[in-house]
């Protein structure tokens, strides 16, 4: 058994998922890392329960799982040793040359090891810390919610909408009785929206953060920006979301949010706020808030790499080269490069794995570089709009 | 413009240096590559400790207890000072014999701040602490502080006093400058002043082209847990371990021990730092849980390192330099300076304004690197 | 920094940091995210700037009129996720790639 | 009165134990979304103010569902799967109604 692996890659979402499966695939013995119970990262949340009928209707379940069936089952053929529920601790960039205050730093060899320090998943007998040395790792470590911060919104009761989201993949949850409101902008507000009230669920009203219009062009923006393929699902959502608005109080260009309630209850009060120059106040029990996705740049920055702000993404994200790659032997893919959706995390992860392929001299001419930075341009250039949902106006 | 005192390096020998200066009225410019405390300030337990310190520093380390005291009151701003004491434990009948020896030796050199305390005495006060400690070595009024804001305290007390603050600004050399004037070559181009004094910490050794000074740099690692319930108010050390710690007021517990991590850009002051070596905090947390084994459920939140000069015999370079008239030095604490710095600042002013204390200064004098000096032998104490 | 981050808002919610309170560093010549942390405590907690990293930077840019590029963001340290003592004392070298 | 309910067809059922009341939940459920289906309001607690804190993402970025299973205090809820027979001990369970009554 081999003291080293090839490659480490963090994350089972659809970029890791695609790294990962591509650099077994060309030879490589690659360990997959991933914090979460099982692979598929946020969009691909439990796809395989999904998928087999467990969740949701499978008309459904392939319209949101689109992709996901096909790089599960390519994992599994793949080799690569993936480890569920296990979390990274710390990534050590490979030794540079000896290193003295007179001899100036020589650049590590190829044969440089990044040490990865991981936590073993739950359960496993302590001390749970590993560590694995690496020739390459890819980081692949997705998005999350960006926080929204208003007076009221540590109570117990407010929640990302994501996370409204996730509860629905993970466990068929849907927010049920009185009191439920929506506030935020953009497409993962209204796909929400559409399927509590698909679920039978009642939203009492929807509070839209985002500037005038904001609305209106995440409906547009929404088959894109969230399920993988444009084409399938172009005409159908558009009809769900303008049914699933209808009959909801849309309260416009809110300011000055605030959530009531105490921390001894499982749930809010109320939720005050100002709209047309009106103030408000709503009785809630459960308010979920959105405001865009950001990067995890908790890797990136423990390495210490630079960082550029994104004014459309309203997020920093790590300056890369054109593979992907931001340190000797450590590239950062798919959404924690920023966010792309889960189309271009694929393509990005697939990219990766390529040059780490090249670079310990097995690149397979199958699937040779051109497919997918092809692809990958061929996919920037038409399927993913401009930013649609607007920003929060700033103070 | 020529200032009066130039002070190269804002960590806390610096900024110390800087606002004593401007008390006895002289203009003040502090010169700083990266951001003020950005390494070895930020890289401390907080101990303030005569506890087993080398000979030589008793006299300082006590006399900075006094200023510790009164600080806070001195800048306006709260440094977080408390007199908690400071112990340090035998596990065995060896370390107990190696303290009553200590002892003994302070007692002839006419020190009695050190004291011994027996093993039940030690379960009273840390009911926590493993059954087979034997006992300890005490300083009862030693205690901690809090070096962020200590930091923060200085660095406002020293704007206030109207010391003048170049941050990102990179020093390359200091140089004679026509009579009684220094040059000091700096990325932002020259300064010149009639006083300079070389804080630059790991750097301070390769300031002065005549007259370089070897030393080692170590990236101390430091590891902070999610708050537990309160255990302990002293600041421990362990007598043949490499240990400091300490339980924060938030229950908060820092744990040091001089463990190395590994050095990145040493060269360069502004990039430099340490990246963390798992296995050596793996060892730093073995000795934590050793001493107090319920740490082992505690949660580790953070760990970092900051970037310590260590000089060859453990001691500061303290003084006048041989070769620059004008030029201070006052660096290379290796891993111990926290405590010193509110009266080092203090003993370098007082020496700047009116030309005396170079005798307190005399046993960390850069003299003892002469080339015929003999290599001291190595009684470095624990941080 | 969004209309809605009065200062009585929590910015960070790990260590209790309100709004008000990063202002008030802001106001003592405290320039930098990861100052502002060490003064207030922001981004201490075990979600080490998960939540707070994004909206501090955003917050210093709004009041200080700095691109958010000046202002940088707050240091990750490891470890990425808080891991029990016992979990981390003698961390096993796993090179055998066992089921 | 929780503020889910499930509407996926019943999977396999399991017991997990929370503050010492047994508590029902399905398999592939994260202790997390059980606890969400089964009524609790918050799972965790502020380290410094002991008020009870709840899931906000529900993938591992906010610490609101930081508590200890089967004796590992440094479990997030939401990223373990739910296992019959699981012990989960929420920090400060006073202070939430629905607590150990």
């Amino acid at each position: 058994m081999s003291k080293v692996v090839d490659l480490c890659v963090i994350g089972a979402g659809p970029a890791g998922l695609a790294a990962a499966a591509r650099a077994a695939e060309g030879g490589l013995h690659v360990l997959l890392l991933d914090e979460q119970s099982a692979a598929g990262g946020q969009v691909w949340r439990n796809a395989g329960t999904a998928l087999a009928g467990g969740l949701m209707p499978t008309t459904q379940a392939e319209k949101v799982y689109h992709g996901a069936g096909a790089a599960l089952q390519r994992l599994a053929a793949s080799g690569v040793d993936h480890r569920a529920g296990a979390t990274l601790v710390d990534i050590a960039q490979p030794e540079t040359g000896p290193e003295t205050k007179s001899a100036p730093e020589a650049a590590p060899g190829p044969e440089a090891m990044v040490e990865i320090t991981w936590r073993a998943p739950f359960g496993a007998e302590a001390p749970r810390v590993r560590q694995t040395a690496a020739r390459a790792v890819i980081a692949a470590t997705g998005a999350q919610e960006r926080p929204v911060i208003f007076p009221g919104a540590e109570l117990p009761g407010v929640m990302g909408v994501g996370a409204i989201q996730t509860a629905y993949k993970q466990s068929g949850l849907v927010p049920d009785g009185e009191g439920v409101v929506l506030a935020g902008h953009g497409p993962l507000l209204l796909l929400t929206l559409a399927q509590i009230r698909a679920a039978g669920g009642r939203v009492a009203a929807v509070l839209d953060l985002g500037p005038p219009g904001a609305m209106a062009a995440a409906a547009r923006a929404l088959p894109r920006a969230l399920i993988g393929d444009p084409a399938l699902m172009a005409q159908g959502v558009g009809l769900m979301l303008r049914r699933a608005l209808s009959g909801v109080p849309v309260h416009r260009g809110v300011t000055g949010l605030r959530a009531h309630g105490t921390h001894r209850t499982g749930s809010i009060e109320a939720v005050s706020f100002t709209s047309a120059g009106r103030a408000r106040r709503l009785p809630a029990r459960l308010l979920g808030v959105h405001d865009g996705v950001i990067p995890n740049a908790q890797v990136s920055r423990l390495l210490s790499l630079r960082h550029v702000w994104d004014a459309g993404q309203g997020a920093f994200v790590p300056v890369r080269d054109a593979d992907g790659a931001v340190a000797p032997g450590i590239w950062i893919v798919g959404d924690g490069a920023g966010i792309g959706g889960a189309g271009i995390a694929a393509v990005d992860g697939e990219q990766a794995a390529l040059a780490v392929l090249a670079r310990t001299g097995r690149a397979r001419t199958r699937g040779a570089a051109s497919g997918p930075q092809a692809r990958r341009a061929a996919f920037r250039r038409g399927a993913f709009p401009a930013r649609a949902d607007g920003r929060a106006c700033h103070r | 413009m020529t200032v009066d005192v130039a002070i190269i390096g804002g960590g806390l020998i610096g900024l110390a240096t800087a606002f004593e200066a401007r008390q006895h009225g002289l203009s003040v410019q502090v010169i700083e590559a990266a951001n003020c405390g950005r390494h070895a300030s930020s890289a401390s337990a907080g101990g303030v400790r005569s506890l087993n310190r080398h000979m030589a520093e008793i006299p300082l380390a006590r006399a900075a207890l006094d200023l510790w005291r009164g600080l806070a009151e001195r800048l306006g701003h709260d440094v977080g000072f408390v007199q908690s004491g400071q112990m340090r434990l035998a596990e065995d009948v060896a370390g107990m014999a190696a303290f009553e020896a200590r002892i003994a030796r302070l007692a002839d050199a006419g020190w009695t701040h050190e004291r011994l305390s027996s093993a039940r005495h030690l379960r009273v006060r840390l009911p926590d602490s493993a059954p087979h400690c034997r006992g300890a070595l005490v300083v009862d009024d030693d205690g901690f502080a809090d070096p962020l804001a200590t930091l923060h305290a200085y660095r406002c007390a020293c704007l206030a006093a109207g010391v003048t603050l170049s941050e990102g600004c990179a020093v390359h050399g200091v140089v004679r400058a026509g009579a009684g004037a220094l040059a000091i070559d700096t990325a932002r181009g020259e300064i010149r002043a009639r006083h300079v004094v070389n804080c630059a910490g790991a750097w301070g050794g390769d300031l002065v082209a005549d007259e370089r000074i070897a030393m080692r740099t170590a990236a101390l690692q430091m590891i902070v847990t999610a708050p537990v319930a309160p255990f302990v108010t002293p600041v421990i050390g362990v007598h043949g371990r490499k240990l400091s710690l300490k339980q924060t007021d938030t229950g908060a517990v820092v744990i040091g021990g001089a463990f190395e991590g590994h050095l990145r850009h040493a060269r360069d002051a502004v990039a430099a730092r340490g990246d963390l070596d798992p296995g050596r905090i793996g060892a730093s947390l073995a000795n934590a849980v050793a001493v107090f084994p319920h740490l082992a459920q505690a949660r580790i939140l953070r760990a970092w390192s900051g970037l310590e000069g260590i000089m060859p015999d453990g001691l500061p370079v303290l003084g006048p330099s041989g070769r620059v008239p004008g030029l201070i030095h006052a660096f290379g604490f290796s891993a111990h300076g926290f405590a010193l710095a509110p009266l080092v600042g203090r003993m370098v002013a007082d020496h700047l304004h009116s030309g005396a204390g170079v005798g307190a200064m005399a046993p960390f004098s850069v003299a003892r690197f002469g080339t015929d000096a003999p290599a001291r032998q190595k009684e470095m104490s624990d941080a | 920094m969004g209309v809605h981050a009065t200062d009585d808002a929590l910015i960070c919610r790990c260590e209790n940091v309100r709004v008000a309170d990063v202002l008030a560093a802001l106001g003592t010549g405290i320039d930098g995210p990861n100052r502002v942390k060490a003064m207030t405590r922001c981004g201490m907690g075990p979600c080490q700037g998960r939540i707070c990293a994004n909206p501090l930077t955003r917050l210093i840019a709004a009041e200080t009129g700095w691109s958010p590029d000046t202002v940088g963001a707050l240091r990750i340290r490891p470890p990425l996720k808080p891991v029990l003592l016992m979990d981390y004392l003698a961390p096993e070298i796993v090179p055998e790639l066992s089921a | 009165m929780s503020l889910f309910r499930r509407t996926s067809p019943p999977a396999e059922a399991i017991t997990i134990e929370v503050d010492g009341r047994a508590v029902n939940a399905c398999a592939g459920d994260t202790v997390a979304t059980a606890m969400l289906a089964a009524g609790f309001g918050s799972i965790g607690a502020n380290v410094k103010s002991g008020r009870p804190s709840a899931p906000y993402c529900l993938i591992g970025v906010c610490f609101g569902c930081q508590c200890t299973i089967d004796g590992a205090s440094d479990a997030q809820a939401c990223l373990v799967l739910a296992r019959d027979g699981m012990v989960v001990e929420t920090p400060q369970p006073l202070t939430r109604d629905g607590g150990l009554a």
